[in-house]
């Protein structure tokens, strides 16, 4: 297996740029990136758009992690399923500033995976005969109805592992788990935060979550 | 007779849906209280959409992992003979029918089973989460809300004026003041609790309710 | 978590019925519950769907596994991939003694998946402009062609794990993973044939690939 | 010139267009030895569609391991930092263009990247298995054949007769007597292999051929 480059913080989130649409693993802060997202806050990059479980939990005193980016109007659109947990995404919604487009959290996350898999979409009965309907080609499949979901993809995704060896095989912990994996496969650059590096064949091959094949850089969290 | 609101009454109510082996999920807030009050005897499985079954009571302080959270992101613990997953397989697993029961909380019901409890138009704009998934997904879909509104309007409504969540899905709905069915776009009360009667809750709610043959008065 | 039923073989194959659609676990024999399906052509059941990645390598001397009941002709219809390893399903395809359809191996598993997650379909490009594209409708998506592939369900899988807890969670070993996991979601009854039986609780919970929920019943391989 | 079959010569070109880093599926059969000639210093993750990334060499007789082999069921090992994974995630990886190359192969290929490798109808009837996808998702698709077929006529087609496996997915065969770029609906002769010369492989082929600018004669 070929090792992969460990890089730091300043050098993965320079390779995000004005535009990009950015994937980021967690969920309501649990398995989140959150070394990248301090350093992609540090440098402003902006009319991002973000595609992301949520909008993280805002702490207004001391905003950090995914919120911190949210308060500093880097994301000129976010794909989300939820925002209820940060007032400020909504705010930013009612007012207009922000595009601010809520996806059922189950086809989210396929929309991402069937990108990552080259499948052109899928047919889910999530949505039918709700405002997720709107715009969109309804299927009927022997008298059933289904909406047509299509692929999600980005230009980068920032996971969080637990441990990476040094080809990229990914570990995660608990339900850090969550989004993380799905979007390692579907963004042209992923770059993986790791809390522990090991050796190529100190995790059995039985156990490895995500493929080395996905992962171009690996960042040590801080 | 004077109302008193008891989300309790709901969970309690609630605990008693389920068989030995059944998937359940419960969602944020009043629902999960609901795991409180499971009878003792009965084994059931609790998927949480953000990843895991096997769901356990919240840990002891100072003993949280960072890495072990509800859907609502609060800290809890994992059983034994639980599991991790991503959320494409936990989604998987709830809108391919593998979730019994789901529990959610609502901003609105309907006598048609429609939901709505993602948001209110220019308001308060929660996001539907997995909430909208769960509701077409799981086989049985119990919608937990006290009976009234704080202006003294019902919760049960003919019919739903926010967004819907989902359409004709909810199959029962648990008050503090009753358990119904929805059946043929109408309320069927099943039970009513003490000290409601049949007679109040058929006053007080503005919707079509029937009452049931074998509708009784218990004891929550 | 609750104890799942350990069977014998004999119990087991009594519940499958004359006419079932039946998906088997394993690729080219690796993998493949044979115990149940050895027990299976002892009763003798027939007029079976077979769903499966292959139709197994046949030992013309001493047919055993799939290929066995094969030989026996239980199964009136069989949807696989591939049959190179077996020449009698070729035969009987030939003869028109058996319905075979070839399916791509992609495509096969999807569907399988896609039925066990409550998908009514997905978009896929494997097949078009080839006799797979046959009675199938294609959908265009800016401008991208696309062939429909619905769900696969089957009444029963017969899948095989390396260890079982007594809840039925599973692992798998090696390449005898394959299309078990995803079998295990799609069926109304799962019978798992387990090599090795532990306590609950044993299995890491991050390690563990098929969730208890979706096991009926449990047989220790012979 | 004489024509002498030479498989080994297929498989040591091949070995040659993987950079470090390439993830490759290599087809039952000749695509198999393909492993055998990978260049030192290159170093290619293989991928086996039956299941996992890291695919080592035969083990030795007596180590087998009934639970580890390949797409074609022979018995393999796994290389440290390999992995394993069921065949919707291998698929997966397959059709979500996440393999570099798939070198597959053919009955018949043709100058439009036509591909036939699955039936030969009324007679052989192999099925697709993983080809197909294979075909579809991988970044490269290299045929790999010997030039002629026992007859003496061509592998390479203007036209395949036999039911298509893919459409104008190829993008390089390789044969024993050269390596050809598929573009534009001819095959451009990019190298000729010695003793074999441009002329010969014109002359005894038919099928539309260009040479390029700078094909050259190599030894293999």
């Amino acid at each position: 297996m070929l090792v992969k480059e460990i890089i730091s913080v300043e050098e993965a989130v320079s390779k995000i740029n004005k535009g990009d649409s950015v994937m980021v693993g967690g969920f309501i802060g649990c398995g989140t990136p959150d070394s990248l997202l301090g350093g992609l806050k540090e440098v402003g990059t902006d009319d991002l758009t973000l595609i992301c479980n949520d909008s993280g939990i805002l702490d207004p005193e001391n905003p950090t992690g995914l919120p911190a980016l949210i308060v500093n109007k880097q994301f000129s659109k976010m794909l989300v399923s939820h925002i209820g947990t940060n007032p400020e995404t909504g705010r930013q919604m009612n007012a207009g500033e922000t595009d601010v487009q809520l996806i059922p959290q189950g086809t989210l996350v396929e929309r991402i995976r069937s990108a990552g898999i080259g499948l052109g979409g899928f047919l889910t009965p999530t949505g039918l005969g709700t405002e997720v309907e709107e715009g969109k080609q309804v299927i009927d499949i022997d008298g059933i109805k289904y909406l047509l979901e299509l692929p999600l993809r980005a230009n980068v995704a920032l996971i969080k592992a637990k441990v990476a060896d040094k080809s990229g095989n990914l570990l995660y912990s608990k339900t850090a788990r969550n989004f993380n994996p799905v979007m390692a496969m579907s963004a042209d650059l992923v770059i993986v935060e790791a809390e522990e590096l090991v050796e190529i064949g100190d995790i059995d091959p039985e156990h490895v979550v995500t493929p080395s094949i996905f992962v171009d850089y690996i960042v040590m969290s801080k | 007779m004077e109302y008193v609101s008891n989300k309790t009454n709901i969970a309690k109510r609630i605990a008693r849906f389920f068989e030995s082996g059944s998937v359940v999920n419960l969602g944020i807030g009043l629902p999960t209280q609901v795991a409180n009050y499971i009878p003792e005897g009965v084994t059931v499985v609790l998927q949480s959409e953000n990843g895991f079954l096997g769901l356990g009571p919240a840990p002891e302080k100072g003993k949280e992992d960072k890495d072990l959270t509800n859907a609502g992101g609060q800290p809890v613990t994992i059983l034994p003979g639980g599991m991790c997953f991503d959320s494409a397989t936990s989604f998987g697993i709830i809108r391919g029918g593998h979730v019994d029961y789901t529990v959610l909380g609502v901003l609105e019901v309907d006598q048609k089973g429609n939901l709505a409890n993602y948001k209110i138009p220019g308001k308060m704009v929660p996001g539907m989460g997995g909430a909208i998934d769960l509701v077409v997904g799981a086989k049985v879909v119990i919608a937990a809300t006290l009976h009234f509104e704080k202006n003294g309007g019902t919760k049960l409504k003919r019919e739903c004026s926010l967004p819907l969540t989902a359409r004709e899905q909810v199959n029962y709905v648990v008050t503090d003041v009753g358990f119904f069915e929805i059946k043929d776009n109408k309320y069927i009360l099943k039970e009513v609790f003490a000290p409601y009667t049949t007679d109040f809750v058929v006053e007080k709610t503005d919707a079509d309710i029937e009452i049931a043959d074998d509708c009784q008065q218990v004891e929550i």
